[in-house]
């Protein structure tokens, strides 16, 4: 049985109610965790506000994934707190009951269940009691059906929804991926590089609905797409060599040399520049689901 | 240098390329588009024979490869970085480098040397393996992988996939730098328009398996990318 | 029918085809035979050969089905015994005849079963009698693998031992699995037993392909038949063909038959063994004597009565002689087992066995051992008025029968 | 037959899951046995013979733990080469029971103890013996006992992740180490040479060809239910997250399920299929003993699987058939060189039909429309063309 | 100078010896005539004797001084004595090729014409006679000029001495110039005194025996003491009791001690068994990831090829291991070839499929075998450089095959490590079983490295047949009996690592042994694997599993 630290078990069924009363509902301090000597995080402090939209980069190799794998229960850090609210310690807890208290995630390699149809994955994501005789005995309820329905239009996989989800491109494997995170309705989404793979287009469009999750939700972004990462940034973390470099509003952090020195690079301002005025034609996501559902036709 | 024609290929009972023709020059720098799915990976796949050909015709420096194996690839100097990266895990890097040495065009035994001029976080990682490397990594190790075998063509799948903006830039320099200096023709898939725009001289446009349209970089203009790009 | 059919049923395949493929060219050999002299009744035998392929319950399968589909007159077969185990209940519900002609622990008497190898009382006991008496063994070294017949039989001789005097610690009882093939360590044990300066034996029911590992340890450990002899009950001339015998040299087998011994019958069996098999080297031991017994008692019998139903020739092969090919003659008994001579024999440079050793009569095998309080009492007899395989001499009844 | 019936007939089967088509086909083959064995003289060709009933008796069996295996193997990915322990503790548990309704029928006329404690000089019943002369005890242990050992071991194993083949090796250690220890005499089970020598189950003589028939419809009735269960939890949700668990077992955990539970429970209920049918195949064949668990014979358990296709219940079923029949027919036609024409079988099945003989079954119906157009069918086609292109394929589960 | 005195002084004492012997031959054939006659006499008894009174008829030949004494004995002892049928003539008969015997007359030395294995009869012997008659001889042999000879003779005495022997050898242990047997000769006389001699020379016994370890002693001492302790005793017996009980307890430490060391001997030879039979499939399937179920039958393959070659070369069985182990190499390695071109190859990326084919694979192999060699098993000699053993001391020996076991498979295990780590091989193997399609389209010629590959783990289940060839049956069970310990040492040693296999099987060895004493060979087993299955919780890939994050 999972006991959060004041005793009172946690129930398999839902999600918890972490303390947030403070507004900080991911703490993260003096986490270090080493592989064979090699430091890859080290003394991170970080603090997640409850519904803050929250973007974290920093070089390749500097432990963003690592710090998801520790907030996950992957790894276990060397040392170090992982709270959820105030008084979930979540180093205490496997993957699967960090997942129940309401942490989801989104990995950077997209990881599905091939074998099972893009419906079944979704259906087997859904917020609930994941116990084997609800499993085994439970049917889904119309409402669940609704949501799963809602979630696939959502993604644009709404055709492909009885495919085995190996047949999917890698870009598909990305948007079933956030279905299945929509599904579980966590409390902070922990997203690992969604649009490595898309179109300008697609970008944007995960662009509104990671924005329109935030407030509800705490979303925790990792991304190297700087346009990107402006589009939605409130907040921004830099992460280098294991800790934190520098913290702030993207202008701030743009401004850093520090991280531009090491991040990103000398013509990165040219660059974004070009992104804005020609990568992102808006449109609107309707037409999105349509022209991506006529694919397979 | 590449040249495809009805090709023709499908997983299955899905066809996922329809009559495909598809015309690389020596020395250019080709730019594949296209959205999610409609093929891209695919028609590389083609190219490098890791798919056998179905339907139609493929000409490498004008020899027909349709029978060839992929392994006879990278001896007439093709050079392949794959979407996903697809690093040996459980190798070290060095020895992912050392690889493809083994191709038949190499004469030299040993990592040229310029390959960590390319990537200096991979000189670092010499003895870690593969699989524990970050993400972005990862990639530059498969660029730098296909590197080692000195290709004539680069043929790349996304290669910036998670990598960071000023490696972004450098990977984009040492394609320019590779083809302008040792005349490598390259091909390259791309969804990120500014990247694609940088690299690329002619593009291809990608729609349902059809080849719907290419030409020269400098005449793709919005309407071709709102219509095939855009959502 | 116009043949009267024959079942065989020896593995071909598995562990135990190593032994039982011989037996299986025994019974084809003598059923051939048997036709060239006119057959039987005046129909020609015709063998059906099936391969329980060292599977326990595919051989009750396949008696099922040489007894209701093929409807055979009469099966040799089996060498396990819990393969005899396991085609008893059907032979007993279908009311077949089955020949069973290797060495084993007794214990057991079916109206339907013959009998023909020996029983511990043929085999064990008097060669124990001969360590004892002739090489002066004071120190014992009971050495078998780990299933029924060496445990049946080690009881029977650890009591028998004890009746002799024999004290605990100067007997040493070892286990070891099938197929057992790192011996180091109990060799070494067995040298150390045999070195407290008393003359020692070992009791081998070594069982199988565990022998010759067992024995070239023996050899390499410098142990020699001088020093330390074993006696096995589960070496024979095939076993030692596939095997460099120098380290065995001089090594003990009690058995009812050599090939080495000299007589009429056995050298006219030895050529057509080889003819028949078509290999001047091939050798000839123990089971293929009990499968030619109970083949010619079988032959004699349904002679006698003139037709294979089973009641009729089970009676009439009580009493059946036949001469056995170690120059005497081999009798049914009531119990359906032999009358058999024993011979102990040590073992030669090329394999063959030579003969140190006789009992002056041949011995009547005991299916029940008088050694065990378990069966102390019962007897077997299938001719009136007892009709019965565990007759209880004491409380006059008989149980566990279905007929 | 007319165009028109047999067009009604394939309009029939084309509505019928599978689970109707099997559970049918048992259905009728069984009344049919049994009408036949009983109904024709012995000399009529349409009788069923005592020696057929009790033999398919035995492959219903096999089918029963076939159909055990690919359920944790075929849907769970859990390669269990150790079945046959709860095969054989299955068959145990029986044969102790069947030992009991001996009585004093036994060769030492001992009404307490069986014949061989009797021979070693036992002088009562082991504690585990108590109850063993209960028809309701040996049921609840035939379930019980092979469902504790599963439980234990799969606790142990599945809490600690071992997976794949070290799962697979452990497992034939586990069925290894208990033959080793049935083999011993001291250990009450007879030893070698097993229980046997059985006389009635449940009041019926086992030697009546009525209380063979009456096992044999009763295996088959088992079997119908077992794959009835069988077939529902592979399509519930439970069984969604067992192939899930199969391919991506770290993912699952992120979803939030305990993957290590659902294989436990996946794997104690296999093990107690499998040890129905061990209980059931005992009395069938009048025998139980170490052999049984040989890692031999459990690999055999997996080939039958493998032969017929595994995830498709059925597959299991045909596999097991047919192998087994292909095994009696080699074994009595060409005692000699069956070996060849079984091996021979496995290698050719393994190349011509990658996906097993059910595998391979959808495309012939659809040969002869017959097409059932199921969910099962999709699934097999999809993994079966994944599996033929030489696609680039990344170890699939985990992620960064 | 001192050197020229020794040498002088060698000199003399040979001569003298030489001189002494002399005599000796001279005395004996002097007397031959006079003697032989007795002796043939004697020996004419032979046929005649029933086996259970030969021993007095022997006892009294061997009493006969003559050089034709030991010569009889020692065509009786060899088994080659036999008679006439028609006239009882005692001959030395030996098998010629042609299965017809060579006769010549022990008595005349004179050959007689070959016969028929029916026209004579042999003289039996048994074990008991055997031993006997080795006494016989050793009595004889102690004066004999080889050292060995003579150690060998004591040796054979040193059980029950008679009174006679000792007075011999008595006579002779100031002569003795090998320290060895003179050493051998003292404890014979040492256990003489401790046994009937008075209380002080008892003391001055137990001292001088508390560093042998022949058993002999250490029966004699704890017999004695035993004896001792029952009865009443006097002040110096309590004395010598306590000497002695400290003599045997310092034996018994030493004893143990050996003990200690032959079991982790045993444990290792166990082990380098395991190895070799593991090594193979370390790499057919934990390189390469197929569940190679025919394993089993490769190395069955291997030890088959032995029989063939010592069956083509039947003059060099010296050398038919050197022989056979290149030749197995290369038969069994073709035959994986021919497996990995002609199946394997179409089951790529279907692992759990090769489990199947592999299966029926064996199954065809075994009949093959059958088919081809029948199902008996075949006869494998072993070089004489591999048997018998090296006697270190009367407690401790190391068996000669084992040994060299341990040595070539640890030469194997190291070889296959370099062929791996160091060559191009072992890096397209590791790349290639990781992600085929990845490393075809980095140039490498998969089909070509699988089949070598799958070659070459073949090759070595092979060479592990030759050596299995040396130790157990050849017989088509051969592989089965290997295959599951086989997988079994792989995985606990964690797949795909060669380091691991080698502990794995070293440590599953020596635990065996050390468990053996203790619980017997069954439960050792039992234990052993239920053991495994409780360890793999701890270590769920093995005990050196593979790393990283690309992992699970
Ligand atoms: N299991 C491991 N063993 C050894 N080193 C590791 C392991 N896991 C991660 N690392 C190292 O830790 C560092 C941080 O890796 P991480 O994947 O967290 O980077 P990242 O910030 O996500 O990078 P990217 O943006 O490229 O994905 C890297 O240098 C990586 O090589
Ligand atoms: N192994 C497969 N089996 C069946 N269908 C597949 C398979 N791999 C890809 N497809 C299908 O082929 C189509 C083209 O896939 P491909 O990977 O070439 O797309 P792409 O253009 O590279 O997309 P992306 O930009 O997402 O990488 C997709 O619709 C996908 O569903
Ligand atoms: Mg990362
Ligand atoms: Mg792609």
């Amino acid at each position: 049985m999972i006991v959060d630290k004041a005793g009172t078990p946690i129930t398999a069924t839902d999600n918890v109610q972490p303390d947030t009363r403070h507004g900080v509902i991911l703490y993260v301090e003096d986490v270090s965790v080493s592989f064979d000597g090699f430091k890859a995080l080290n003394d991170l402090n970080l603090y997640i506000n409850d519904g803050e939209l929250r973007c974290l980069i920093g070089a390749n190799g500097a432990g963003k994934t690592t710090l998801m794998d520790v907030i996950t229960g992957k790894i276990r850090p060397d040392t170090g707190k992982v709270n959820f609210g105030q008084q979930v310690d979540l180093l205490q807890l496997d993957e699967s009951e960090i997942a129940r208290v309401g942490i989801g995630r989104k990995f950077q390699k997209p990881t599905v269940f091939e074998a099972l149809s893009v419906y079944k994955n979704i259906e087997l994501s859904l917020a609930g009691d994941k116990g084997i005789w609800t499993s085994l005995f439970g049917k889904l309820t119309g409402e669940q059906r609704d949501r799963i329905d809602e979630i696939l239009r959502t993604i644009g996989l709404t055709n492909e929804a009885f495919y085995m989800a190996e047949r999917l491109s890698h870009g598909q494997k990305q948007w079933l991926e956030i279905g299945m995170l929509l599904a579980a309705e966590p409390r902070v989404l922990l997203v690992d590089e969604p649009v490595a793979g898309m179109t300008g287009q697609e970008t944007e469009r995960t662009a509104e609905l990671l924005t329109s999750l935030a407030g509800e939700h705490s979303v925790v972004v990792v991304e190297h797409d700087m346009a990107f990462v402006r589009s939605i940034a409130r907040t921004v973390t830099v992460l280098h060599q294991g800790s934190v470099l520098a913290e702030g509003s993207m202008s701030e952090v743009q401004s850093n040399p520090e991280v531009i020195k090491v991040y990103l690079g000398e013509d990165s301002g040219e660059d974004s520049g070009d992104d804005n005025s020609e990568g992102y034609p808006s449109e609107s996501g309707e037409e999105y689901i349509e022209a991506s559902s006529s694919k397979e036709g | 240098m590449i040249e495809l024609a009805k090709v023709n290929q499908k997983y299955g009972g899905t066809q996922i390329l329809w009559d495909l023709n598809l015309n690389v020059k020596k020395g250019s720098r080709t730019c594949i588009m296209g959205r999610n799915g409609v093929g891209k990976t695919t028609l590389l796949k083609v190219i490098m024979g890791i798919l056998p050909i179905a339907e139609g015709t493929l000409t490498i420096n004008g020899v027909d490869m349709v029978k060839k194996s992929v392994e006879s690839r990278p001896d007439i100097g093709v050079g392949y970085v794959p979407q996903g990266r697809h690093i040996f895990g459980q190798l070290t890097v060095e020895e992912n480098l050392k690889i493809s040495l083994n191709c038949a065009r190499q004469k030299s035994k040993l990592i040229p040397e310029h390959i960590y001029e390319l990537f200096p976080v991979l000189k670092e990682m010499l003895q870690r393996r593969g699989g524990d490397l970050s993400g972005g990594q990862q990639q530059q190790l498969a660029i730098a992988r296909a590197l080692v075998l000195n290709p004539e063509i680069l043929i790349l799948d996304e290669p910036n996939e998670g990598i960071q903006p000023n490696i972004v830039q450098l990977i984009r320099d040492v394609l320019l730098k590779l083809n302008r200096e040792q005349g490598i023709t390259i091909v390259l898939v791309e969804q990120k328009l500014p990247f694609a725009r940088a690299v690329g001289e002619e593009f291809v446009l990608m729609e349902k398996g059809h080849v719907m349209s290419s030409g020269l970089m400098a005449d793709l203009n919005d309407d071709l990318v709102s219509q095939y790009l855009a959502v | 029918a116009d043949t009267i059919k024959v079942g065989v049923l020896h593995s071909l395949s598995g562990t135990m085809a190593i032994s039982e493929t011989t037996l299986k060219d025994t019974v084809l050999m003598m059923i051939e035979e048997q036709n060239k002299a006119g057959g039987l009744l005046g129909k020609k035998l015709e063998a059906v050969v099936v391969d329980p392929a060292s599977n326990w319950p595919l051989f009750a399968e396949k008696t099922r089905e040489l007894l209701a589909k093929e409807k055979v007159d009469v099966i040799f077969g089996c060498w396990t015994s819990v393969s005899r185990k396991s085609v008893l209940p059907v032979i007993e519900e279908l009311n077949g005849l089955l020949f069973y002609p290797v060495q084993y622990e007794g214990e057991e008497s079916s109206k339907n079963v013959f009998y023909t190898g020996a029983a511990p009382n043929q085999q064990a006991i008097p060669a124990v009698d001969y360590l004892m008496n002739d090489i002066g063994a004071t120190r014992w070294v009971l050495a078998g693998t780990d299933y029924v017949y060496p445990r049946t039989t080690n009881k029977i001789l650890e009591a028998y031992l004890k009746a002799k005097g024999v004290k605990d610690e100067d007997i040493m009882i070892n286990y070891t699995p099938f197929g057992h093939s790192d011996w180091q360590g109990i060799v070494s044990d067995i040298k150390k037993f045999g070195s407290a300066g008393k003359k020692t034996a070992v009791v081998s029911t070594i069982n199988g392909d565990a022998n010759i590992p067992f024995y070239k340890e023996l050899g390499n450990q410098g142990i020699s038949a001088e020093d330390i002899p074993v006696v096995a009950f589960s070496v024979g001339e095939e076993e030692l063909s596939g095997f460099d015998t120098k380290p065995l040299v001089g090594h003990l087998a009690a058995w009812n038959y050599f090939q080495s011994v000299e007589s009429e019958e056995n050298d006219e069996f030895i050529a057509a063994w080889k003819t028949f098999i078509g290999d001047e080297k091939r050798v000839t031991n123990d089971p293929m004597e009990a499968t030619y017994i109970g083949f010619k008692m079988w032959a004699k019998a349904v002679e006698k009565v003139g037709t294979t139903d089973v009641d009729a020739v089970e009676q009439a092969m009580i009493g059946v002689a036949v001469p056995n090919l170690t120059g005497g003659v081999a009798v049914m008994n009531p119990n359906h087992h032999l009358s058999k001579p024993v011979l102990i024999g040590e073992i030669q440079e090329d394999g063959q066995f030579e003969v140190v050793w006789e009992t002056p009569d041949t011995v009547i095998g005991d299916a029940w051992s008088d050694y065990l309080p378990s069966s102390m009492n019962l007897v077997s007899d299938w001719t009136a008025p007892i009709k019965c395989g565990n007759y209880d001499v004491k409380t006059a009844k008989c149980s566990g029968q279905n007929f | 037959m007319n165009m028109k019936t047999t067009h009604t007939f394939v309009e029939i089967i084309r509505k019928m899951s599978h689970l109707h088509i099997v559970v049918g086909t048992l259905f009728v083959a069984t009344i049919y046995v049994s009408f036949c064995n009983l109904a024709f003289a012995e000399s009529s060709f349409l009788h069923v013979s005592d020696y057929t009933v009790s033999l398919f008796g035995k492959y219903l069996c096999y089918a029963l733990l076939a159909l055990a295996v690919d359920l944790v193997w075929g849907y769970c990915g859990i390669l269990s080469l150790g079945h046959g322990a709860f095969f054989g503790l299955g068959g145990y548990a029986m044969g102790m029971y069947l030992m009991r309704q001996i009585g004093d029928r036994g060769v030492y006329g001992n009404a307490e103890l069986p014949d061989f404690m009797v021979f070693l000089n036992w002088t009562e019943l082991p504690w585990y013996w108590a109850g063993s002369s209960s028809f309701l005890w040996m049921v609840l242990m035939v379930f019980v006992a092979p469902g504790i050992l599963a439980f234990v071991f799969g606790m142990l194993a599945f809490r600690s992740r071992v997976s794949g083949v070290y799962l697979s090796i452990m497992t034939q250690a586990m069925t290894y180490a208990l033959m080793l220890a049935f083999f011993r005499n001291e250990m009450g089970f007879g030893g070698n040479n097993g229980l046997t020598d059985f006389k009635e189950i449940a009041g019926f003589s086992l030697q009546d060809p009525h209380t063979k028939l009456g096992l044999f419809v009763v295996t088959a009735i088992a079997l119908a239910i077992a794959y009835w269960v069988s077939n529902y939890i592979v399509k519930s949700k439970l069984g969604a997250i067992i192939t899930a668990t199969r391919d991506a077992e770290s993912r699952v955990r992120f979803v939030g399920y305990k993957p290590e539970y659902y294989k436990v429970w996946i794997f104690v209920v296999s093990a107690m299929i499998a040890g129905v049918a061990g209980a059931l195949y005992v009395p069938q064949v009048g025998i139980i003993n170490p052999g049984e668990f040989s890692p031999l014979n459990s690999i055999e358990i997996v080939v039958w699987v493998a032969i017929g296709g595994r995830y498709t219940l059925y597959g299991a079923i045909i596999g097991a058939i047919l192998v087994s029949y292909a095994k009696t027919r080699f074994t009595a036609i060409m005692p000699e060189a069956w070996l060849f024409a079984l091996g021979g079988l496995f290698v050719l099945v393994t190349l011509l039909f990658p996906k097993g003989i059910a595998g391979a079954l959808p495309g012939v119906a659809r040969r002869f429309g017959l097409d059932a157009n199921t969910n099962d069918n999709k699934t097999n086609k999809n993994n079966a063309q994944s599996e033929e292109q030489g696609t680039l394929k990344a170890p699939r589960a985990g992620g960064q | 100078m001192r050197r020229f005195i020794s040498v002088l002084f060698c000199c003399l004492v040979s001569w003298y010896a030489i001189a002494d012997d002399d005599v000796n031959t001279k005395d004996s054939t002097a007397a031959s005539s006079s003697i032989d006659s007795e002796l043939i006499e004697l020996v004419n008894q032979l046929p005649n004797t029933k086996l259970n009174k030969m021993q007095p008829l022997v006892e009294n030949i061997a009493a006969i001084k003559s050089h034709k004494t030991r010569e009889v004995l020692q065509i009786l002892l060899a088994g080659d004595l036999y008679y006439l049928k028609s006239d009882k003539t005692l001959v030395n008969a030996q098998k010629q090729n042609d299965g017809n015997y060579q006769l010549t007359n022990i008595l005349t030395d004179e050959a007689l014409a070959p016969v028929k294995k029916r026209a004579i009869r042999k003289i039996r012997s048994n074990n008991r006679l055997r031993s006997a008659i080795r006494s016989f001889i050793a009595k004889i042999d102690l004066t004999d000029d080889d050292k060995s000879t003579r150690y060998g003779a004591v040796e054979q005495l040193l059980e029950k001495p008679s009174q006679e022997t000792l007075d011999t050898m008595r006579s002779l242990l100031p002569l003795e110039k090998d320290a060895d047997v003179a050493n051998l000769m003292q404890t014979v006389l040492l256990i003489e005194q401790l046994k009937h001699g008075k209380i002080d020379e008892q003391l001055s016994a137990v001292a001088g025996l508390k560093s042998s370890l022949e058993p002999v002693v250490l029966n004699t001492l704890s017999a004695l003491s035993e004896e001792l302790s029952a009865s009443e005793k006097t002040q110096e017996q309590e004395q010598l009791l306590t000497a002695m009980s400290k003599a045997i307890a310092t034996i018994e430490s030493k004893r143990s001690n050996y003990k200690f060391i032959e079991n982790v001997f045993f444990g290792l030879s166990l082990g380098s068994v395991l190895l070799l039979a593991a090594i193979g499939l370390a790499i057919t399937f934990g390189v390469m990831g197929v569940i190679n179920m025919a394993h089993g039958e490769m190395i069955m393959l291997g030890a088959y090829t032995t029989y063939v070659v010592q069956l083509v070369f039947p003059n060099l069985i010296e050398y038919s291991l050197l022989i056979a182990v290149p030749a197995a190499f290369v038969v069994t390695g073709l035959v994986g070839i021919l497996i990995e071109r002609g199946v394997i190859r179409f089951l790529k990326g279907r692992p759990l499929e090769t489990l199947l084919a592999t299966f029926g694979i064996s199954l065809i192999l075994q009949q093959l075998v059958r088919t081809v060699f029948s199902p008996l098993n075949r006869q494998v000699q072993s070089p004489e450089w591999m048997t018998g053993s090296w006697q270190i001391n009367p407690v401790f020996s190391l068996t000669f095959n084992r040994l060299y076991i341990i040595l070539f498979a640890i030469m194997v295990f190291f070889t296959l490590l370099m062929i791996l780590k160091k060559s191009s091989l072992g890096l397209h193997v590791r790349a290639v079983s990781q992600n085929r399609e990845m490393a075809k389209a980095l140039s490498i010629k998969s089909d070509w490295v699988d089949a070598i590959t799958f070659g070459l783990g073949s090759g070595i289940a092979g060479i592990a047949g030759v050596v299995l060839s040396q130790l157990t049956n050849v017989g088509p069970n051969l592989g089965q009996a290997y295959i599951i310990d086989s997988f079994l040492v792989v995985v606990f040693g964690g797949v795909g690592n060669l380091w691991g296999t080698l502990v794995a099987a070293m440590s599953l060895g020596s635990i065996n042994k050390f468990l053996e004493p203790i619980t017997g060979s069954v439960l050792a087993n039992i234990i052993v694997l239920v053991g495994l299955v409780l360890f793999i919780q701890k270590r769920p890939k093995g005990l050196f599993p593979q790393k990283g994050r690309a992992v699970d």
